[in-house]
């Protein structure tokens, strides 16, 4: 696939600005990556599929995931030709978490085919992305769910053993890292250890002494579990601010698609609220003809209008950044971190209210563990509070933007 | 640690808060709790009318204001008194009692108001169907004479404490050929008999906390019925406003209720705090302790008999406040807030807020802008009863309720 | 300071960029701005084809896309060439020319577009009545034909420029008996007669930048009847879609707008600034970026043949955010937000929310809610036409005009 | 008049929470109050006469004034018998200020019969009380209007002249306070100075060296005047931390009965509002007859209720505390102070959401000059910044109720 200036014409007028020229609305090519996404889900990942799965104590969907690997290409889609993978950009993976939103799905894209992508990426991996391009293997980058690609100085894990013995040696990692995305169906474990230099280091999930623990989530279609390692074999994967970069890379492209999911999963709730508020009749009326129902779903909308915006202004953002020749010297700029904090903080409350609208506007049924509406509340939830919350984000724009807080 | 500034009015009736701690310290004497038998206590306790005082006498009560019950309750509880469990029959003391006392006959009072108290029967509703939540009176369980008997069939949803309930709260339709609010009629069902299936419904939190109730040839004696055939509508929407001021009511000491925990952890986490929550924080504990002076002023209204229709206020306020915080509360835990307790199916026998994590308190409070009204319904409500608005054009109700759309 | 990070998509026409260049330079060979007369190189402008390039040839245009409109303005602009004062004339080129331009005769395209374009002739928009504002149509303004001419009383009201204007959009009821939207019929009114008294209506701000327009026996000749008898609210329509579209879509650098004075004082001003405020600016900044965005992305769909409802979306967020923002500049001003620069009465050629205090913009924003389709009707379109839900019922649409309850 | 505790009965159960009991609701005498106001400002007040006051350069309705002194006793309301006031309490004087706030009358009752009677209470100053109780002479705190009762430490004239020469005596003040309320009319001027020690000085308006410059505020009704003070004659009332004490129970008042002022402010907005959907038909229907309409209407009205609690909860705050007999020693306290905290910060969000909720739903009527809608909108805008905005109010809670900011 080609990168996104060539898919999107001469910026004219303003070549200054041609660095960060790009379309806000989908191209042909995000069409039909979402219809063919879209039908496997419908297909593969029905809500009666998913809610099944909630209540079992491993929750990911090993055979989706493949099926999303062999079908869409969805594992490898942001991982180069010349490493084994589709050559996409993050304008099509923004599609793909989109879809995934809107479906629940239960698989690891987010933290192998972004996350750990990325910053394997970053880091100029290519053998380890050779790994994870078709999807056999996954990778997780193991940092808190919770955390903000703004903390990514702080999540590191202690060694106890020797130091490294050479610049791409060997190590033993001693320490606890919790409540990881994707880490449960994850065989690359890439994590942020804190020798002297900081590195990103390779543990491999069979090896001796690394311990999953599989977490109670408030979100089990994306089940959270704690990593132990107890003097596991580590490999140095890149240091210092290579290695720092490759993190941030990771996380801020996760914070960038994580919204572009929430995007998915509030257009999702709004359309399932709207077809049930037309079907639903109280009062001889149906539902959606009150006015005040009308109102706030039309507020809904347009705010959906908004999140859409930012979403796909978030994905260009990171598809300029990422298909630049200097993308390992540079990682993602100021640019992309603007938009994806707008993103990050305008999707998670968008997604968050258009979920609990949907509960309420379902009345009593959308309360009931029947009816998807609380996955997309819990999900919802999770997800704002996932790679940083709004309020986290909105503190990054401050420094970005530019606006001191009180005191500085 | 702070205190609440404001206390409720002094009452006035018949009997001095002096003169009914004198009446109970005198049943005290006569009935040792430490060796009276905890139901025949009970019993007498309702006999000498200290059950609730404000009930007429006969009827487990003195006829004299509410607001002197605490003075009765704190001093049976002084003493080491049994409780009829109160938290185990909700719906029997908030509702099932103030819809007997207005609008059953006096040979229900004497017959259901005594069990209902001591806590040996206890009681559910049979409201909602799944095609009738907002709508209430468009509800379809059928009741048909039989003789002294009635006959009802159908399905109703969202009732608590079912599994464990003696009798029903039940409105059914009894006339289809005419307007849907003038075909309803008002029972007391016996849940106890082959034709009532009680169901657990699980919901959002994992666990069901509520029951689906399927009826087939379920009967009632006509002696059940409470109100007349037809006024099915009246007296269920007296039933409801004490489930409203019930559910939004609640007294509590500053800083009580679902902004506890947050305050709590707020406090001992230091290393959560972020100014944008901050600013959070401190709207909605000062919304929280707002709303809780609006509830005292509330009750002092409804104790100086100006009954005003702020319960509905009340009802929206906490429905709106329950859902902020709690969502504040999982967003301040953070790492920790995406963690759950456990999604294991489980009946439990009524919802406590407070025991379980953020997670559970956010799930569970998205369920008060529902349960007992919909805060839609509460607004409508405002709209039509307080500011006098006109009503929409309405197509349902001059039409018999079979010739409906659905 | 920050840069914007999108551009709008690149345009498709039969003319490229360059071709439409050489064109202006060619021009402006033969038009030296320096030396020619004013009007007439207008005129000229407009008889070349570079006037509003999207428009059809002889009508000022050369049918290509409105994407390449800055182009040619670039180029006139950096020659010193005289400009048409688009500001003084926002209705007319706004909605007056395109609502002309979609049903217009050709006589009157020819007649009116020139005058228009050039500024030698303002228009504004009779449309609101004091009776009917969000129900524009059952606005009771009556046209009676009379020979060859209709003559028109009533009166209208938030006219801006009407006292500036030579001609007027009018929508007024040509028949009572038929129901209200089927008797209304579209004119372009002469403002210059006796028939027509302008009267300035003072705001909320102080000034008066509307209008009230009384119409006593006022003439127009049938010629200057835009569209068919009847079809006056079908011809309205078109004009309000491009208000809309106008109010909300202006194309603005990020921090544009209204956030931008919001910004400069905090940054300027760090002892007004407080933790609470912080928030609240970086909700608002985030928000107001983000609508940017939307906007961009309205304009890439516009452009890209995909017209979408989005430009409700945009004016109600504009709205929206220009009321917060200013709301929060005014407290942010601390003491100096308790002042106002002027109270006079004056008569203003615009809105200009930037050149003024924050009071001033707090005061105006509160109308961008109001003028060019309230909110609440925003809200209805977008439910109706985007979302599909139900009309409500309605009692207004089958009934002649005149039967209507007032 | 008599106090609180006499007028509420007993509090029964638990007599430790005595010294703040009290009802929430009006009592007979605020009832019978209320009627007089009322009828009074209806008469003498009305929107035409409000509106032509706006406009003139000094726009304070002396005669309003003078009538509500002798008339309800407005003046003196809250100065003891003994002084020649009404001896009423803080219950009372909300009463007043809410319908003040009703009919955007423009009189001093707040700087003069609030915030200087108040500090003059607290610094026992009985002869100055006794002047202001008749309303013939009006009184004002120097200070600037959106000054938070906590930030009283800083709001110091400077002297330029020799300090005081003895306990009681007089100096010469220089300087500016900047937007002062109630000062245009006031005759009695009270200055927060900063001589060592700091103290609390009476100037009188005629004295050479007093200049008032009037501003063109937001908020015509209560139109702001620059107060220059050039070597002007002044006499000391308090010092230390009685004048400190009289300065902050000023303002806490005055932030307080500002409250009930927004109240009733609020409440007028609502029933205007609610009065005009039912008469303005659109679309052959009464336009409150539209759900959307009556929902937003629905809410406001919880919102109002929300604020009447508030409000009357500091009222009553307010009154025990001022009723103390060691009020001259004590000030207001804690509980006073989240009273109106609580009450300030609530009833400011509350009647500017009303204001606005009043323009708006009245359509283009209310942005004209001729209807009030815009005027409330004004006094609501300046209300919620004079005394301290809402967050001010909040940040104050946050000491109070011991939930620290981040960092702390």
């Amino acid at each position: 696939m080609s990168q996104l200036t060539d898919q999107r014409g001469d910026p004219g007028q303003q070549p200054q600005a041609s660095r960060t020229a790009g379309s806000l609305l989908y191209g042909e090519t995000e069409n039909e990556l979402r219809s063919a996404v879209r039908s496997l889900l419908d297909d593969k990942s029905p809500w009666p599929a998913v809610r099944a799965r909630m209540e079992s104590p491993y929750s990911y969907d090993t055979e989706l995931w493949h099926t999303l690997a062999a079908g869409v290409g969805a594992a490898g889609l942001l991982i180069g030709e010349q490493h084994g993978g589709a050559g996409g950009s993050f304008l099509e993976a923004a599609v793909v978490a989109e879809e995934l939103g809107r479906a629940l799905a239960a698989v690891p894209f987010l933290g192998s085919a972004v996350i750990a992508t990325a910053a394997l990426s970053a880091a100029g991996a290519g053998d380890l992305l050779a790994a994870l391009a078709g999807g056999e293997l996954t990778g997780t980058l193991a940092v808190p769910f919770a955390a903000a690609w703004s903390a990514r100085g702080d999540l590191t894990v202690r060694f106890d053993g020797p130091q490294p013995r050479d610049p791409a040696g060997t190590c033993r990692l001693t320490g606890t890292v919790s409540g990881v995305a994707d880490a449960l169906p994850a065989e690359l474990i890439l994590v942020p250890g804190d020798a002297v230099p900081f590195g990103l280091y390779l543990v491999r999930a069979g090896e001796h002494g690394v311990g999953k623990q599989p977490l109670t989530s408030l979100d089990m279609t994306r089940q959270l579990c704690d990593l132990h390692f107890d003097g596991v074999l580590a490999t140095q994967i890149a240091t210092g601010p290579t290695a720092e970069r490759a993190v941030a890379a990771g996380l801020l492209a996760g914070a960038g698609m994580l919204a572009a999911e929430q995007l998915g999963l509030a257009e999702r709730c709004l359309d399932m609220t709207v077809s049930y508020v037309k079907e639903r009749r109280q009062f001889a009326r149906q539902v959606g003809s009150f006015q005040a129902i009308k109102h706030r779903l039309a507020d809904l909308w347009v705010a959906v209008t908004q999140a859409r915006a930012a979403a796909r202004f978030a994905a260009n953002a990171l598809a300029v950044d990422y298909a630049a020749a200097d993308f390992g010297a540079a990682g993602f700029g100021a640019d992309a971190q603007i938009a994806v904090a707008l993103a990050k903080s305008t999707c998670s409350d968008v997604a968050l209210r258009a979920a609990q609208e949907t509960i309420q506007l379902h009345g009593g049924i959308g309360f009931t563990w029947e009816h998807p509406a609380h996955q997309y509340l819990k999900r919802a939830k999770a997800d704002s509070i996932g790679l940083g919350t709004a309020d986290a984000h909105r503190s990054e724009l401050a420094w970005l933007a530019d606006l001191p807080k009180a005191g500085d | 640690m702070l205190t609440g500034g404001v206390q409720e009015g002094r009452p006035a009736g018949a009997l001095t808060a002096d003169d009914l701690a004198a009446r109970v310290a005198q049943f005290l004497a006569g009935h040792d709790p430490a060796t009276t038998d905890r139901l025949a206590f009970l019993h007498a306790r309702f006999d000498a009318g200290l059950a609730w005082v404000h009930y007429p006498e006969g009827l487990g009560g003195l006829g004299i204001s509410r607001t002197l019950q605490p003075v009765a309750d704190r001093a049976f509880l002084a003493a080491g008194s049994p409780t009829n469990h109160p938290e185990r029959n909700g719906i029997g003391l908030g509702m099932a009692a103030p819809t007997i006392l207005a609008c059953g006959t006096a040979e229900q009072k004497q017959r259901w108001l005594k069990p209902l108290w001591t806590g040996e029967e206890i009681w559910c509703q049979l409201f909602s169907e799944p095609g009738a939540g907002s709508d209430l009176a468009g509800l379809a369980t059928r009741a048909v004479q039989d003789g002294d008997d009635w006959v009802v069939n159908g399905q109703k949803v969202w009732t608590s404490s079912a599994h464990m309930a003696r009798r029903a709260l039940l409105v059914a339709r009894t006339n289809p050929d005419v307007p849907k609010h003038q075909g309803l009629t008002y029972f007391a069902l016996d849940m106890r008999q082959p034709g009532v299936e009680v169901r657990p419904l699980r919901q959002a939190t994992g666990e069901a906390e509520f029951n689906e109730v399927f009826l087939t040839d379920a009967r009632i004696p006509d002696a059940d019925r409470i109100g007349g055939v037809g006024d099915g509508w009246q007296v269920s929407n007296a039933t409801l406003m004490n489930e409203r001021v019930s559910i939004g009511g609640a007294a509590l000491p500053r800083e009580g209720g679902m902004i506890a925990s947050a305050a709590r952890t707020w406090r001992e986490h230091p290393e959560l705090r972020t100014p944008g929550l901050h600013d959070r924080l401190l709207r909605l504990w000062t919304d929280a302790e707002v709303a809780r002076l609006a509830g005292i002023r509330l009750r002092q209204q409804l104790a100086a008999g100006q009954p005003g229709p702020e319960g509905s206020a009340a009802k929206l306020v906490f429905a709106r406040l329950n859902q902020e915080i709690s969502e504040f509360e999982v967003e301040l835990a953070g790492q920790a807030g995406l963690l759950y307790g456990d999604w294991t199916m489980r009946r439990p026998e009524g919802a406590n807020f407070f025991g379980r994590d953020p997670g559970y308190r956010f799930l569970r409070a998205k369920g008060n802008s529902i349960e007992g009204g919909t805060s839609e319904i509460l607004r409508n409500i405002i709209a039509e009863r307080v500011l006098g608005l006109p009503k929409e054009p309405r197509v349902d109700t001059d039409v018999p309720w079979k010739d409906l759309p659905r």
